[in-house]
C-alpha cells in the first residue's frame, strides 16, 4: 500500500483549512503554505511517477465496499500535469495576486481546486468522482468571479449554473450506473457490465455521462460558458482552468469512464470523435475574430481541446499516444499564453490587442514567452506542439480517416494564423503613446514564464533526441486506454479487484 | 443599496411575541440539534442534519432580534474559526485513520452496537461536522440575508 | 406499465422541467430554481433506484438479528449518496444566492438578458 | 403505496411548473418549497428517514436564503416578451429527454427490486464491523468516509466561495464603503 495516494489529495485540502487558519493571525502567512503545499505535491507526483499500477483502500475496506484509489499510467501523467502548472501558477501567483483583496481566500479556494483534480484523477469510485469533481468545480466559480466586478460575476454565474448542469448530468450517469449494476466501483461495475448483455437504460447513463463531461470539457455545443469564464478569471486561474481543468474533469473523466467503465463501443468513439472535429473548427473559426487577447485564448483551447479529443476518439495505439500528448503539451504553451497574457495586463493595464503594441522592445521576458507559447501551439519546429499535431495528423492518416486528418491540418494552419495576428499587434508594431512607461513583471512571474517555455522547448527537444519521455510518462498511459480498448479494462481490474 | 435602506427587522427584530417565543423555542432547537448530532450513529439524522437544526437556531435568532443581537451571541470572526476548526478536525480524524493501518480507518475500539458510546470515530466524526456545518451555515446565512449588501470586509 | 419504471420517467420528467427553467428562463432567480428542481429529481431518482418493495428503515432494530436485517431492509448505499448530494446542493444554493446578490448589485436586474457585458 | 407515489410525484411536477412559471417570485420559491416538501415526504414513504430529517431542515434553509438574499431585493418578475428562440430550445430538451428515458428505461432494474450487490453487505456487516446499528451512518462515516471528507470539504468550499465573491471590491486601491462596515463590527 502506498500512502503517498491519500495523502496527495488530503494535504492540500487540510492546508486550504490550516492556510485560513493561521491567515487570521499574519496574512503574509497564506503565501509561504500555498507554496509550500503546492511544492510538496509537486515532489510527490514525481515521486509517483515511477511506481507501479497500484489500487490503495481507504479505510481499510476492500473493494467494491469502500472506497479505492486506484493509480495508473493515464493517473500518474494527469497528476503531473496538474500539479507543475499548480506549482508554477502558485509562484506566479505570489506577486500577481498582490493587485486583488483577500489574497489568503483564493490561495484556501486554488488548494481546494488542486486537491480536488487530484482526487477526480486518482479515483476508482464513481461517485467519489462527483464528489472530488464538485469540490473542483465549485472552487472554480469562486476563483472565476473571484475579481467581483461587472463581467467577473456575469461569467461566474454562468459557468456555475452550466456546471451544476454538467454535474448533475453525471450523477444521473452514476445513479444508472448503480441500478444496473449493484455498484459505484469503477471496476466493479466494469465487469458486471461486460458480463451482462448491453441495455438501453446503459446507452442513455452513457449519453448523460458524455453530455456532462462534454460540458465540462468545453466541447462546441456545450461551450458557452468557456469563452466568458476563461478570460474573466485571474491570470493564474485561467491558466489552470484551460492548462488543467478542463483535461481533468472533462476530458480525463470521460475517457476513463468510457474506456474503463462502459465499455468503449465503436458508437461512443464517433461520438468523440464529431464532437472533437466541431470543436476544433468552431473554436479555431471564432478565435480569428476575437481582439481581446485572452478570449481568443480561451477560442483556442476550445479549437486544441477538440484534437485532443479526435485523438483519443481513433482507438488506435498511435491515436491515444498523440492524443496524451497532445493534452500534455496543451497544458504548458497555454498555461504559458495564459500567464503571458497576464503579465502583460499587468504591465500595461489592458488586454485588448488594439490598444498594444510594441512589446518587444519593453518587456523582453513576456514577450519572448508569448512568442514561444504562440509558436508551440501553432505547431513550429521545434517546439513541442509541433510534434503532437503531427502525431495527430498521421494518427487520422493511419485510421484512414482522410477527412480527420486534413481537417486537422487546416485547423493549424488556422492556429497559425490568429496567433501571428495576436504577435503581430502584441509583440510587434509600434508601441503606443500611453505606455512608454511600463516595466517588466516581477520576478516570481517570470520565474513562472521563463520554467515554462524551457518545458515547450525541452519537450519538443526531449521527444526529438530520446524515446525516454514518451516511455516514461506516455506509453503508461496510452496502455491504460489501450487495455480499455481491446481487453474490456480486465488489467484495470485486476489491479483493483485483484485475480 | 446601503445600511440606510435595510429594514427594520433586518436591524431591530420583529414584535415582542415574536421574540418571546423565540427566545424560548430556541434553545430546545439547539438542545435537539445537539441531540441529532450525538445519536447519529443510533437513530435517523447525523453530524449535518444536527448541525443544520443548530444553524436553524440561530437563524431564528437572526429573524427574530435581527442581525446585531446574533452577532453579539456568536461574531462572524467566530463563526468561521469554528467552522474551520470543525473542517479541521475532521481532516484530521481522517488523517489519524493512518494510525489504524489506512487513510480514513475507523481506528477507536467500537464498543457494543447500540450504546452512545460506540462505532468508533463515527460519533467524533458527527461532532467535528456538526459544528463545522452549524457554524458555517450560520455565517453564510448572516451573510447573505443581512449583510448581503453589507459584508464589504477586505479579508 | 405502472410499478416497473414509470415513476422513473416521471422523476426524469421532473429533471427535464428543471433543465428547461435553467434553458428557456431569464430570471436569475427562476434559474436558481431550476437547478434547485434538477437536484430534486436527482436525489430523488437515487432513492427510487434503492427501494426494496415494502422494505424496512435502514436502521438495525433492538432484538433483530443482523441476517434477518439485510433481508428487509431498504439499500442503504443510495441513502448515504443522496445525503451528500443534498449537502453538495445546499453548498451550490449558497454560492449562487451570493452570486445573484453581487449581480443585483453591479446590474440593478435579475434578467439575464440585460447582464449580457460578455458577447462574441 | 405506488398509487400514492405516483400522485404525489404528478403534484411535484405540477408544482414545478407554478414554480417555473409563476410571474411572482416570492410564489415561485414557495412552490419550489412545496415541491422539496414532496421530495421529502416521498423519502419518508421509501424508508429513509435520515434523508428525509436532511431534506426537510435543508428545505427551510435554502427557503430562508432564497427569500432573504433574493425575493427580498427585487420581487419583479420581467416584464418583456418572451424569448422564443430559448423557450423551443427548452422544450425540444425536454421533449427529447423524456422521448430517451421512455425508449431506455424498459430494460432498467424493476422499482422495488434493487440488486444490492454491495449494499447486503453493509446491512448485514454495518454493525459487527463498524459498531453503528444506523446502517446508513455506518456507510457514509466508515465504509465511505473519504466520500463524507469531500461532502464536507464542498460545502467548506462552497461557504467560502460564497464569502469571496460577497467581498464589496475585488481589487485594492478602490472606492470602499467603510462606514457601513464599522457598524456592524465586522472584523473578519
Amino acid at each position: 500500500m502506498n500512502h503517498i495516494l491519500p495523502l496527495i489529495v488530503a494535504i492540500p485540502l487540510g492546508m486550504a483549512v490550516v492556510t485560513l487558519l493561521l491567515s487570521k493571525a499574519a496574512k503574509r502567512i497564506a503565501d509561504f503554505t500555498a507554496f509550500l503545499t503546492t511544492a510538496v505535491c509537486l515532489v510527490l507526483s514525481f515521486v509517483l511517477l515511477g511506481t507501479t499500477k497500484t489500487a490503495y483502500w481507504m479505510g481499510g475496506w476492500y473493494p467494491p465496499f469502500g472506497i479505492t484509489l486506484v493509480f495508473d499510467g493515464l493517473t500518474a501523467m494527469l497528476l503531473l500535469i496538474i500539479n507543475s502548472v499548480g506549482f508554477l501558477a502558485t509562484v506566479y501567483s505570489l506577486s500577481y495576486m498582490e493587485k486583488y483583496t483577500a489574497k489568503p481566500k483564493y490561495y484556501a479556494l486554488f488548494l481546494l481546486m488542486v486537491a480536488g483534480m487530484n482526487g477526480v484523477v486518482l479515483t476508482g469510485d464513481l461517485f467519489n468522482m462527483f464528489v472530488f469533481l464538485e469540490i473542483a468545480s465549485i472552487a472554480s466559480y469562486a476563483l472565476v468571479g473571484f475579481g467581483v466586478e461587472h463581467e467577473e460575476l456575469e461569467a461566474s454565474f454562468k459557468y456555475l449554473i452550466l456546471g451544476t448542469v454538467a454535474s448533475t448530468m453525471m450523477l444521473l450517469g452514476v445513479g444508472l450506473t448503480y441500478a444496473m449494476t449493484g455498484t459505484v466501483n469503477m471496476a466493479d461495475a466494469s465487469r458486471m457490465l461486460m458480463s451482462m448483455p448491453a441495455t438501453r437504460t446503459m446507452a442513455f447513463a452513457a449519453g448523460a455521462f458524455i453530455m456532462g463531461f462534454s460540458l465540462k470539457s468545453g466541447l462546441v455545443p456545450f461551450h458557452a460558458w468557456l469563452p466568458d469564464a476563461h478570460p474573466s478569471a485571474p491570470a493564474p486561474i485561467s491558466a489552470m482552468l484551460s492548462g488543467v481543468l478542463i483535461k481533468a474533469l472533462g476530458v480525463y473523466a470521460m475517457a476513463r469512464v468510457i474506456f474503463d467503465v462502459l465499455g468503449a463501443q465503436p458508437i461512443y468513439l464517433n461520438i468523440m470523435i464529431t464532437l472533437g472535429a466541431i470543436s476544433m473548427v468552431v473554436g479555431g473559426f471564432l478565435a480569428i475574430g476575437q481582439w481581446d487577447f485572452k478570449r481568443m485564448l480561451a477560442y483556442s483551447s476550445i479549437s486544441q481541446i477538440g484534437y485532443v479529443v479526435i485523438a483519443l476518439g481513433l482507438g488506435t495505439h498511435l491515436g491515444f499516444i498523440a492524443g496524451l500528448f497532445h493534452m500534455f503539451n496543451h497544458s504548458s504553451f497555454k498555461s504559458l499564453l495564459f500567464l503571458s497574457s497576464g503579465s502583460i495586463e499587468h504591465s500595461t493595464g489592458t488586454k485588448n490587442l488594439r490598444r498594444l503594441g510594441g512589446l518587444g522592445t519593453k518587456l523582453p521576458v513576456t514577450s519572448s514567452s508569448t512568442a514561444v507559447g504562440a509558436l508551440s501551439i501553432s505547431g513550429i519546429p521545434p517546439f513541442n506542439g509541433f510534434f503532437s499535431k503531427m502525431l495527430i495528423i498521421l494518427a487520422c492518416v493511419q485510421a484512414q480517416r482522410w477527412v480527420l486528418a486534413a481537417l486537422a491540418a487546416g485547423v493549424s494552419v488556422i492556429t497559425l494564423v490568429y496567433f501571428l495576428k495576436a504577435m503581430r499587434y502584441s509583440i510587434f508594431g509600434e508601441l503606443p503613446k500611453a505606455q512608454e512607461k511600463i516595466k517588466e513583471v516581477p520576478f516570481p512571474m517570470a520565474f513562472s514564464l521563463i520554467t515554462l517555455s524551457v518545458i515547450c522547448l525541452g519537450i519538443g527537444i526531449a521527444f526529438l533526441v530520446s524515446p525516454t519521455f514518451g516511455d516514461a510518462i506516455l506509453k503508461p498511459a496510452a496502455d491504460v486506454l489501450m487495455d480499455g480498448l481491446k481487453n474490456n479494462a480486465s488489467s484495470y481490474i485486476s489491479t483493483v479487484l485483484g485475480g | 443599496m446601503n445600511f440606510k435602506e435595510m429594514t427594520r427587522s433586518d436591524t431591530l427584530g420583529m414584535t415582542v411575541v415574536v421574540k418571546t417565543i423565540a427566545r424560548l423555542v430556541m434553545s430546545f432547537i439547539l438542545l435537539f440539534g445537539l441531540y441529532i448530532v450525538l445519536y447519529g450513529h443510533l437513530t435517523p439524522g447525523g453530524g449535518f442534519a444536527g448541525g443544520v437544526i443548530i444553524a436553524i437556531g440561530y437563524v431564528l435568532l437572526v429573524l427574530a432580534f435581527g442581525g446585531k443581537v446574533a452577532l453579539n451571541k456568536l461574531s462572524n470572526f467566530w463563526a468561521s474559526m469554528w467552522d474551520n476548526l470543525g473542517a479541521l478536525s475532521f481532516v484530521c480524524i481522517t488523517f489519524l485513520g493512518l494510525t489504524g493501518g489506512y487513510f480514513a480507518t475507523n481506528f477507536v475500539a467500537h464498543g457494543t452496537p447500540g450504546e452512545l458510546l460506540s462505532a468508533g470515530t463515527i460519533p467524533l466524526s458527527n461532532i467535528a461536522i456538526g459544528i463545522k456545518v452549524g457554524a458555517s451555515l450560520y455565517a453564510i446565512l448572516i451573510g447573505l440575508s443581512i449583510y448581503g449588501r453589507i459584508v464589504t470586509e477586505e479579508d | 406499465m405502472i410499478g416497473h419504471s414509470s415513476l422513473y420517467i416521471m422523476d426524469i420528467a421532473l429533471l427535464g422541467m428543471g433543465l428547461y427553467a435553467i434553458i428557456a428562463k431569464r430570471h436569475v432567480i427562476k434559474k436558481i430554481i431550476g437547478v434547485a428542481i434538477v437536484e430534486y429529481a436527482i436525489n430523488l431518482f437515487l432513492i427510487l433506484i434503492g427501494y426494496r418493495m415494502d422494505g424496512i428503515a435502514p436502521i438495525q432494530a433492538e432484538g433483530m438479528t443482523s441476517a434477518e436485517f439485510a433481508k428487509m431492509a431498504v439499500d442503504p448505499l443510495p441513502q448515504a449518496l443522496v445525503l451528500t448530494s443534498i449537502v453538495i446542493g445546499l453548498g451550490t444554493l449558497a454560492l449562487m444566492a451570493s452570486q445573484a446578490i453581487k449581480l443585483y448589485e453591479k446590474y440593478k436586474t435579475f434578467d439575464m438578458s440585460e447582464i449580457n457585458r460578455l458577447r462574441g | 403505496m405506488l398509487a400514492l407515489l405516483h400522485v404525489l410525484l404528478f403534484f411535484m411536477i405540477v408544482g414545478s411548473i407554478v414554480a417555473i412559471e409563476t410571474k411572482n417570485m416570492l410564489s415561485a420559491v414557495i412552490a419550489v418549497g412545496a415541491v422539496g416538501f414532496g421530495v421529502s415526504l416521498i423519502f419518508m414513504f421509501l424508508g429513509a428517514p435520515d434523508i428525509a430529517i436532511t431534506q426537510v431542515i435543508v428545505e427551510v434553509l435554502s427557503l430562508v436564503i432564497l427569500i432573504r438574499a433574493t425575493v427580498f431585493m427585487d420581487n419583479r418578475s420581467i416584464e418583456k416578451k418572451v424569448d422564443s428562440f430559448a423557450t423551443i430550445t427548452g422544450l425540444l430538451f425536454l421533449g427529447f429527454l423524456l422521448m430517451s428515458a421512455i425508449w431506455a428505461f424498459t430494460d432498467i432494474t424493476p422499482f422495488g427490486e434493487p440488486l444490492m450487490r454491495v449494499s447486503r453487505r453493509y446491512l448485514s456487516g454495518a454493525a459487527s464491523e463498524t459498531g453503528a446499528v444506523n446502517a446508513v451512518a455506518s456507510v457514509i462515516l466508515d465504509y465511505r468516509a473519504y466520500d463524507t471528507l469531500g461532502e464536507a470539504i464542498v460545502l467548506f468550499t462552497s461557504v467560502l466561495g460564497a464569502f469571496t465573491i460577497l467581498r464589496r471590491k475585488g481589487k485594492k486601491d478602490e472606492y470602499h464603503d467603510k462606514a457601513a462596515h464599522e457598524e456592524f463590527g465586522i472584523i473578519e
